[in-house]
C-alpha cells in the first residue's frame, strides 16, 4: 500500500514496453489456421446427390436446392445448390451429416461482400456435368453389361461344378433338379442360358427351368418308348 | 441551503462500458444514484421460441449464442439436459474432455470480465493482457472445435470431434501459465491504491440479498457463502476433481473481482486433473439420428456457468422437438441488483458495477 | 432445525392442503402440483419451514387450454430440491406474485408475463421486460403466429 | 550551434532596421514571427506527439501501434488529421451555437499562450516576463472555461457532467499546483523562469525539492486531464465527456490543445525542476527538448498504467493529501532557507 502498487503497476508495464508484440500482423501476415478451422462453407456439385440430410440438419435454414427428376433415370438431377452465408452459423452439421462429403469448410474467412446479394452462393449445374453425364450413363450402361456378363459366367461355372445347391432355387422337386443337373452338365449352352436367366431374372428363369425338365421328360419317355419300339 | 433536482442519465443502450445492448437508466441526485431502472431486451432473439421449431441437434448452436464469452458452457449445460432426457451415457474420454473445454471457457468467460473490468476502470492496458491471454484458449477451441468463439463443439452424446494431438501439450501449458497470469493482474491491477480504491466497498451486496434475489455464481461467493453447483450438485464428472471454492466476505466489487481471478487458478487446478487422468475411448455415445424423448418427461438441469447457475428446463411431447424449452441464465438475474448494488453510490460506481457483476446479454435478453 | 426429511415434508403438506395438492416423483424432481389459490400460502411455508431460501427457476409451459406455472427450489447451502407447479386456465391467466417470498421472481414474473402472458396478482412492477412495451401478443404460446423469414 | 536561433533573430532585427523600420516596430514585428514560429513548432510537434503516444501505448500493450502508414506508421497523424478536417461539422439543433463554436477556439488560444513565458534555450523565449510562473499558472487555469463553455454549450448531460468535473478537479487542484511551486520560487527567489533555470546551475531543483515535484507531476496530470484523472473526457462512463458533441476538426482543436497543455507542463517542468535548457555537450535549446520529452514519456506511462480515480476520491485526495503535503513542503523549504543563512551556506 500507499504507492507501493502503483509502482509495481509502472514496473509491469515498463517491463512489457521491451517484451515483442503478441498481435498477428494481418493482413501483411496471414493468421496461421487450425487444420479444423471453419471458414467458407464449399460445395462440390459433382458429389451431391441431392439427399437433402444437409437441409435437414441446417439448423437455420441456410441450405436450399433444386432437383429435376429426368425422364430416363430414377436418379434425381441436381439443378442449383444455394448457400445463404447471411444466415450461417458455422456449426458444422451440415458437413457432419453429409454422406458424400461434399460440403466442407476451407479456411478463407474473408466473407464480407460489399453487396446485399454478394452474400447469396448459389452454384449452378456446370454444363460440362450434363455431357459428363450422357458419356456417363453410356459407359454405364457398358460398365453394367459387363458386369452382369461376368455374373453369368461365374454363374455358369458353379452350375456346372454344383448345381442341384444352386437349381434347388428354382425348382422344388428333387426329381427335376437331378434331371437339370444332367443337362446343364452335360450341354454348356444349356448352363449358360440358365445362368443368364437366374442373373436376370429368377421367375422366369423358375419356368425356363420348368420348361427345360418337362421337356426333358418328354425326351426321355420318348427315347424309352422308342427303345421299346 | 442548495437547490436540487433529480435527473436521469441512459446508461446504454449505446454506451462504451454496457457490456452489450444494456440499458440502465441512473436516477440521480448530484452525483449520488437514487436508483437504477434497467431495460433489457435489445438483445432479445426469442431462443426459447426459436427452440420449439428446432429438433434437439439443431439447437446446440444456438445456446453457444447464449453465453458467447463462455461458449462452451451453455452448450455443456443444454447437451447434458437433453442426455438426461433421453437417458444417454456419455463415455469417459468425452466426459473429460467436456471438462476441460468447460473450465477453459469459464477462464476465458472470466478473462474477459477482468479485461472489460479493467478498461471500465480506465486501465486499458489491463484489458489487453486480459484478451492477450484469452488469444491462447480462443487457439485451442480453434484448434478442437474449428471455430474460436462459437465452437459448438459438445455435441449430445458427447463431442463433435476427438482432440488434435498438439491439444494436451497446449493445453498443459497454459494452465501451467495461469498462476502467472494472475501475478500480472494483481500486479498491475488488484494491488493498485487506485484500483482497490474505486472497488472496495462499492456495490456492496449482502449474503442475505444476495440469496434472496437469486444471485448465483461468483457474485454470491463474493458475498460469502461457498456455493458452487460443481460441489453441491456434481453434474458430468466434476465429483472427481479436487479444487476449492474461493469465497469473498463482504460482497463488494473487489471481492466480486478478487472471487472471479481466484478462479482462474482452480479451473486451471481441474484442467491439470482432467489432463492427467483423460482416459481413451470413444468421444461420443451411440445417438440415434432422430431423437424422441418419452411424452410427458421434462427435466430442469443445472450446471455453474461462468456467470452462475445455468439451468435449462425442458418439457418433452414426444416429438423431436422440444415441447418447451426455458432457460434460467445467470446474468439475467444477476442484474436485478444492479439497482440494490447501485444506490446510493456515485455516477462512476455504476460502471464499476456493472463491470464486477459481469452480465452478458446474449444470455440475459436470449 | 432438525434434519430436513422430503418425504416428511410431502407427508405433512399433504396433510395440511388435503385435494388441494398432489405429488407426483420422477427421477428427478419430487413435484408438488398446487392448486392455485393455495400457492402462496405453500410456498411461504416452504420458505419458512423448509428451508427453502433459493428460488432458482420460474417458468411456464403453453398445454393449451391451461397454463402450467413451474417453480423449482432449492436451499442454500443444503442443497435440498422441489418442484412446485400450479396451472391456470388460459382464460383467467393469474397467479399470486411470489415477490414478497422471494425478490427474485421480480423479473422471473415480469419475462413469464412477457413472453407468456399470465399476470401475477400483487407484482408492484407487471410490464414487459424483454420485448419492447408495444409488443402485441406472447410469443410462447403455442398460438402465437411466427412471421418473419 | 547554441546560439543558432539567438543569432537569427539578431540577424533579423538588424535586417528590419536597416530596411528603415524603428527598433520598436522591428521587436514588435519579431515578436509576431516568433509566435508563428511557435505555433508551427506546436502543432507539428503535436503530429509527432500523436504518433508517439499510440506508439507508446501500443508498446505497453505488446501491441505495435501504427504501421501502416510511411515508416512505423508516421503519417498516420496526418492522415487523421486530414480525415477530421473532412468530417461532417455537426452542431446540435439545441446547443448554445456561439458557446460551442468558441470553446474550442478558447481552449486552444489558451493553451498555446502558455508558450509565451517559457524559455526554449540560453535567451530564448517569446517574452521574458519577471511574473512568468505566475502568468503560466493563472493562464493554465483558464482552460477550465473552455471546458466549462463546450460542456455548457453542447446542451448535452455527458458533457456537462463532464465539464462540471473538470472545473471541480481544477479548482481543487490548482491550489497543489501552485503552492508545489511556491518552494522553487522561495528558492530562487524570483517568479522568472529564466532565472529560475539560472538559479538551477548546480544542482537541480528534483533535488531540493523532491515532495514539490511530485505533488507538482500529480496536480499537473490532473490539470492536464490525463488519466488516471481524465474525469472531464472518462469515455467510459461520460462517453467522451465534455467533447462528446463535438465532431472533426471542432473535436481536433480539443484534442490538439489538450497535447499543447501536455507539452507545455511538461517543458515548465523540464524548466522549473529539471535545471531547463542547462546541460553540457549539447546546444540549450536540444536539451529542453530532451527533458521536456522525457517528462512526456512519463506522463504517458502513467496514463497506460493506471485505472482511473473515482471523482470524490479525486477531490479528497487533493484536499486532503496534496493541499496540506504541499503546504508542508512550504514550511520545510522556509524552515531549510532560514536554517541555511544561519548557518551561513548561502
Amino acid at each position: 500500500m500507499n504507492g507501493q502498487g502503483l509502482i509495481k503497476g509502472l514496473g509491469i508495464t515498463l517491463k512489457h514496453f521491451f517484451q515483442k508484440e503478441i498481435t498477428e500482423q494481418y493482413p501483411d501476415v496471414m493468421p496461421e489456421l487450425a487444420p479444423r478451422f471453419r471458414g467458407c462453407l464449399q460445395f462440390e456439385f459433382e458429389k451431391c446427390i441431392a439427399c437433402g440430410i444437409c437441409v435437414n440438419s441446417c439448423p437455420n435454414d441456410v441450405l436450399s436446392f433444386e432437383t429435376e427428376k429426368s425422364e430416363n433415370s430414377k436418379k434425381k438431377k441436381l439443378l442449383s445448390y444455394t448457400i445463404d452465408f447471411q444466415y450461417c452459423m458455422f456449426c458444422n452439421l451440415c458437413v457432419e451429416g453429409c454422406p458424400k462429403d461434399c460440403l466442407h469448410f476451407d479456411h478463407d474467412f474473408e466473407l464480407s461482400t460489399f453487396s446485399r446479394d454478394d452474400i447469396k452462393r448459389v452454384y449452378l449445374r456446370p454444363a460440362e456435368m450434363d455431357e459428363e453425364e450422357e458419356v456417363e450413363t453410356a459407359s454405364m450402361q457398358d460398365e453394367q453389361e459387363n458386369k452382369e456378363q461376368n455374373k453369368i459366367e461365374a454363374m455358369s461355372k458353379a452350375l456346372q461344378k454344383n448345381p442341384a445347391k444352386i437349381l434347388a432355387q428354382v425348382l422344388e422337386q428333387e426329381e427335376d433338379i437331378k434331371i437339370l443337373s444332367e443337362l446343364v452338365q452335360e450341354s454348356e449352352k444349356t448352363a449358360l442360358k440358365m445362368a443368364e436367366l437366374l442373373v436376370k431374372d429368377k421367375e422366369k428363369a423358375a419356368k425356363v427351368a420348368a420348361g427345360f425338365v418337362t421337356k426333358e421328360k418328354k425326351n426321355r419317355l420318348q427315347a424309352e418308348k422308342g427303345g421299346e419300339e | 441551503m442548495m437547490q436540487s433536482d433529480i435527473y436521469t442519465v441512459n446508461v446504454g443502450p449505446i454506451h462504451p462500458s454496457t457490456h452489450g445492448g444494456l440499458h440502465a437508466e441512473a436516477v440521480m441526485d448530484g452525483e449520488i444514484i437514487q436508483d437504477v431502472i434497467v431495460h433489457l431486451g435489445y438483445v432479445h432473439r426469442s431462443v426459447e421460441k426459436i427452440a420449439e421449431s428446432k429438433t434437439y441437434q439443431q439447437f446446440v448452436p444456438y445456446t453457444a449464442r447464449l453465453d458467447y464469452l463462455a461458449t462452451n458452457l451453455p452448450v455443456l449445460g443444454y447437451c447434458q439436459t437433453v442426455e438426461k432426457l433421453l437417458g444417454i451415457q456419455v463415455p469417459e474420454r468425452a466426459e473429460y474432455i467436456r471438462v476441460i473445454m468447460a473450465e477453459l471457457s469459464r477462464i476465458a468467460s472470466h478473462q474477459i470480465a477482468i479485461a472489460a473490468t479493467g478498461i471500465d476502470l480506465g486501465a486499458t492496458t489491463g484489458l489487453m493482457y486480459g484478451m492477450r491471454d484469452r488469444e491462447r484458449i480462443m487457439n485451442i477451441f480453434e484448434m478442437t472445435g474449428g471455430q474460436r468463439l462459437l465452437s459448438s463443439y459438445i455435441r449430445i452424446g458427447g463431442v463433435a470431434a476427438d482432440i488434435p494431438k498438439e491439444f494436451i501439450p497446449v493445453v498443459r501449458s497454459f494452465a501451467h501459465d495461469i498462476p502467472l497470469m494472475i501475478d500480472e493482474y494483481n500486479g498491475l491491477m488488484t494491488g493498485n491504491e487506485i484500483w482497490a480504491a474505486r472497488m472496495q466497498g462499492v456495490g456492496i451486496l449482502s449474503l442475505e440479498d444476495a440469496v434472496k434475489y437469486g444471485v448465483t455464481g461468483p457474485n454470491l461467493r463474493a458475498s460469502g457463502i461457498a456455493y458452487d453447483i460443481r460441489k453441491a450438485e456434481p453434474y458430468g464428472i466434476y465429483d472427481r476433481f479436487d479444487f476449492d471454492i474461493p469465497v469473498g466476505s463482504r460482497g463488494d466489487s473487489l471481492d466480486r473481482w478478487k472471487v472471479r481471478i481466484e478462479e482462474l487458478r482452480q479451473s486451471g487446478r481441474i484442467i491439470e486433473q482432467a489432463l492427467d487422468n483423460l482416459p481413451e475411448g470413444e468421444i461420443t455415445a451411440r445417438v440415434p439420428k432422430v431423437l424422441k424423448p418419452e411424452p410427458g418427461i421434462e427435466v430442469y438441469h443445472r450446471i455453474e456457468s461462468a456467470k452462475g447457475e445455468l439451468g435449462y428446463y425442458i418439457v418433452s411431447d414426444g416429438g423431436k422437438k422440444p415441447y418447451r424449452l426455458h432457460v434460467r441464465a445467470p446474468s439475467f438475474i444477476n442484474l436485478m441488483v444492479l439497482p440494490l448494488v447501485c444506490r446510493g453510490g456515485v455516477f462512476q460506481d455504476i460502471i464499476t458495477n456493472i463491470a464486477t457483476l459481469d452480465p452478458i446479454l446474449g444470455e440475459s435478453d436470449r | 432445525m432438525q434434519e430436513f426429511d422430503l418425504e416428511q415434508m410431502v407427508q405433512n403438506i399433504e396433510e395440511q392442503l388435503g385435494d388441494k395438492i398432489r405429488t407426483e416423483r420422477d427421477q428427478f424432481f419430487t413435484v408438488l402440483n398446487i392448486d392455485s389459490s393455495e400457492l402462496l400460502k405453500l410456498m411461504r411455508e416452504l420458505r419458512d419451514d423448509y428451508g427453502f431460501n433459493y428460488l432458482a427457476n420460474l417458468s411456464s409451459v403453453d398445454y393449451g387450454e391451461e397454463f402450467e406455472v413451474v417453480y423449482h427450489l432449492y436451499s442454500i447451502p443444503d442443497n435440498n430440491k422441489v418442484c412446485v407447479k400450479t396451472r391456470v386456465s388460459r382464460n383467467s391467466a393469474e397467479v399470486d406474485s411470489l415477490i414478497d417470498i422471494w425478490p427474485t421472481a421480480d423479473w422471473q414474473e415480469r419475462e413469464v408475463y412477457d413472453l407468456m402472458g399470465i399476470n401475477f396478482k400483487g407484482h408492484p412492477n407487471l410490464i414487459r421486460v424483454l420485448l419492447p412495451d408495444d409488443f402485441a401478443g406472447h410469443p410462447l404460446r403455442k398460438d402465437f403466429v411466427m412471421g418473419g423469414r | 550551434m547554441e546560439h543558432l536561433f539567438t543569432n537569427l533573430a539578431a540577424a533579423f532585427t538588424g535586417w528590419m532596421i536597416t530596411l528603415g523600420l524603428s527598433p520598436v516596430w522591428a521587436d514588435i514585428i519579431l515578436l509576431l514571427v516568433k509566435w508563428i514560429i511557435i505555433i508551427t513548432i506546436i502543432t507539428l510537434n503535436i503530429i509527432v506527439l500523436i504518433w508517439l503516444e499510440r506508439k507508446v501505448s501500443a508498446f505497453f500493450q505488446e501491441r505495435l501501434g501504427p504501421n501502416r502508414l510511411g515508416p512505423f506508421g508516421i503519417f498516420q497523424t496526418i492522415a487523421d488529421a486530414i480525415k477530421l478536417l473532412t468530417k461532417e461539422d455537426i452542431v446540435p439543433s439545441a446547443a448554445d451555437k456561439l458557446i460551442f463554436k468558441t470553446a474550442p477556439m478558447f481552449f486552444i488560444v489558451v493553451a498555446v499562450m502558455l508558450y509565451t513565458v517559457i524559455p526554449l534555450g540560453q535567451g530564448m523565449e517569446v517574452i521574458n516576463l519577471n511574473i512568468g510562473l505566475l502568468f503560466f499558472i493563472s493562464i493554465g487555469s483558464l482552460s477550465t472555461i473552455a471546458l466549462l463553455m463546450a460542456g455548457w454549450g453542447s446542451d448535452n448531460k455527458w458533457s456537462l457532467m463532464g465539464a462540471v468535473r473538470s472545473v471541480a478537479q481544477m479548482i481543487s487542484y490548482e491550489i497543489p499546483l501552485a503552492f508545489s511551486l511556491l518552494g522553487v520560487v522561495m528558492i530562487s527567489g524570483s517568479l522568472n523562469l529564466q532565472d529560475i533555470v539560472a538559479a538551477q546551475d548546480n544542482l537541480w531543483f528534483i533535488i531540493l525539492q523532491p515532495i514539490a515535484f511530485i505533488t507538482y507531476f500529480i496536480a499537473a496530470t490532473a490539470e492536464l486531464n490525463r488519466g488516471p484523472f481524465d474525469m472531464p473526457e472518462a469515455e467510459q462512463e461520460l462517453t467522451g465527456g465534455a467533447y462528446t458533441e463535438y465532431t472533426g476538426m471542432r473535436w481536433a482543436l480539443f484534442f490538439l490543445a489538450e497535447y499543447t497543455n501536455l507539452v507545455a507542463v511538461s517543458a515548465l517542468m523540464a524548466t522549473v525542476f529539471l535545471g531547463g535548457w542547462q546541460g553540457p555537450w549539447l546546444p540549450s535549446w536540444l536539451w529542453i527538448i530532451i527533458k521536456t520529452y522525457g517528462v512526456i514519456l512519463v506522463f504517458f506511462w502513467v496514463k497506460w498504467t493506471f485505472p482511473r480515480i473515482r471523482m470524490d476520491q479525486l477531490m479528497s485526495f487533493s484536499w486532503k493529501v496534496l493541499v496540506p503535503v504541499s503546504l508542508g513542503n512550504i514550511l520545510l523549504t522556509g524552515a531549510g532557507i532560514y536554517f541555511c543563512k544561519w548557518m551561513g551556506w548561502c
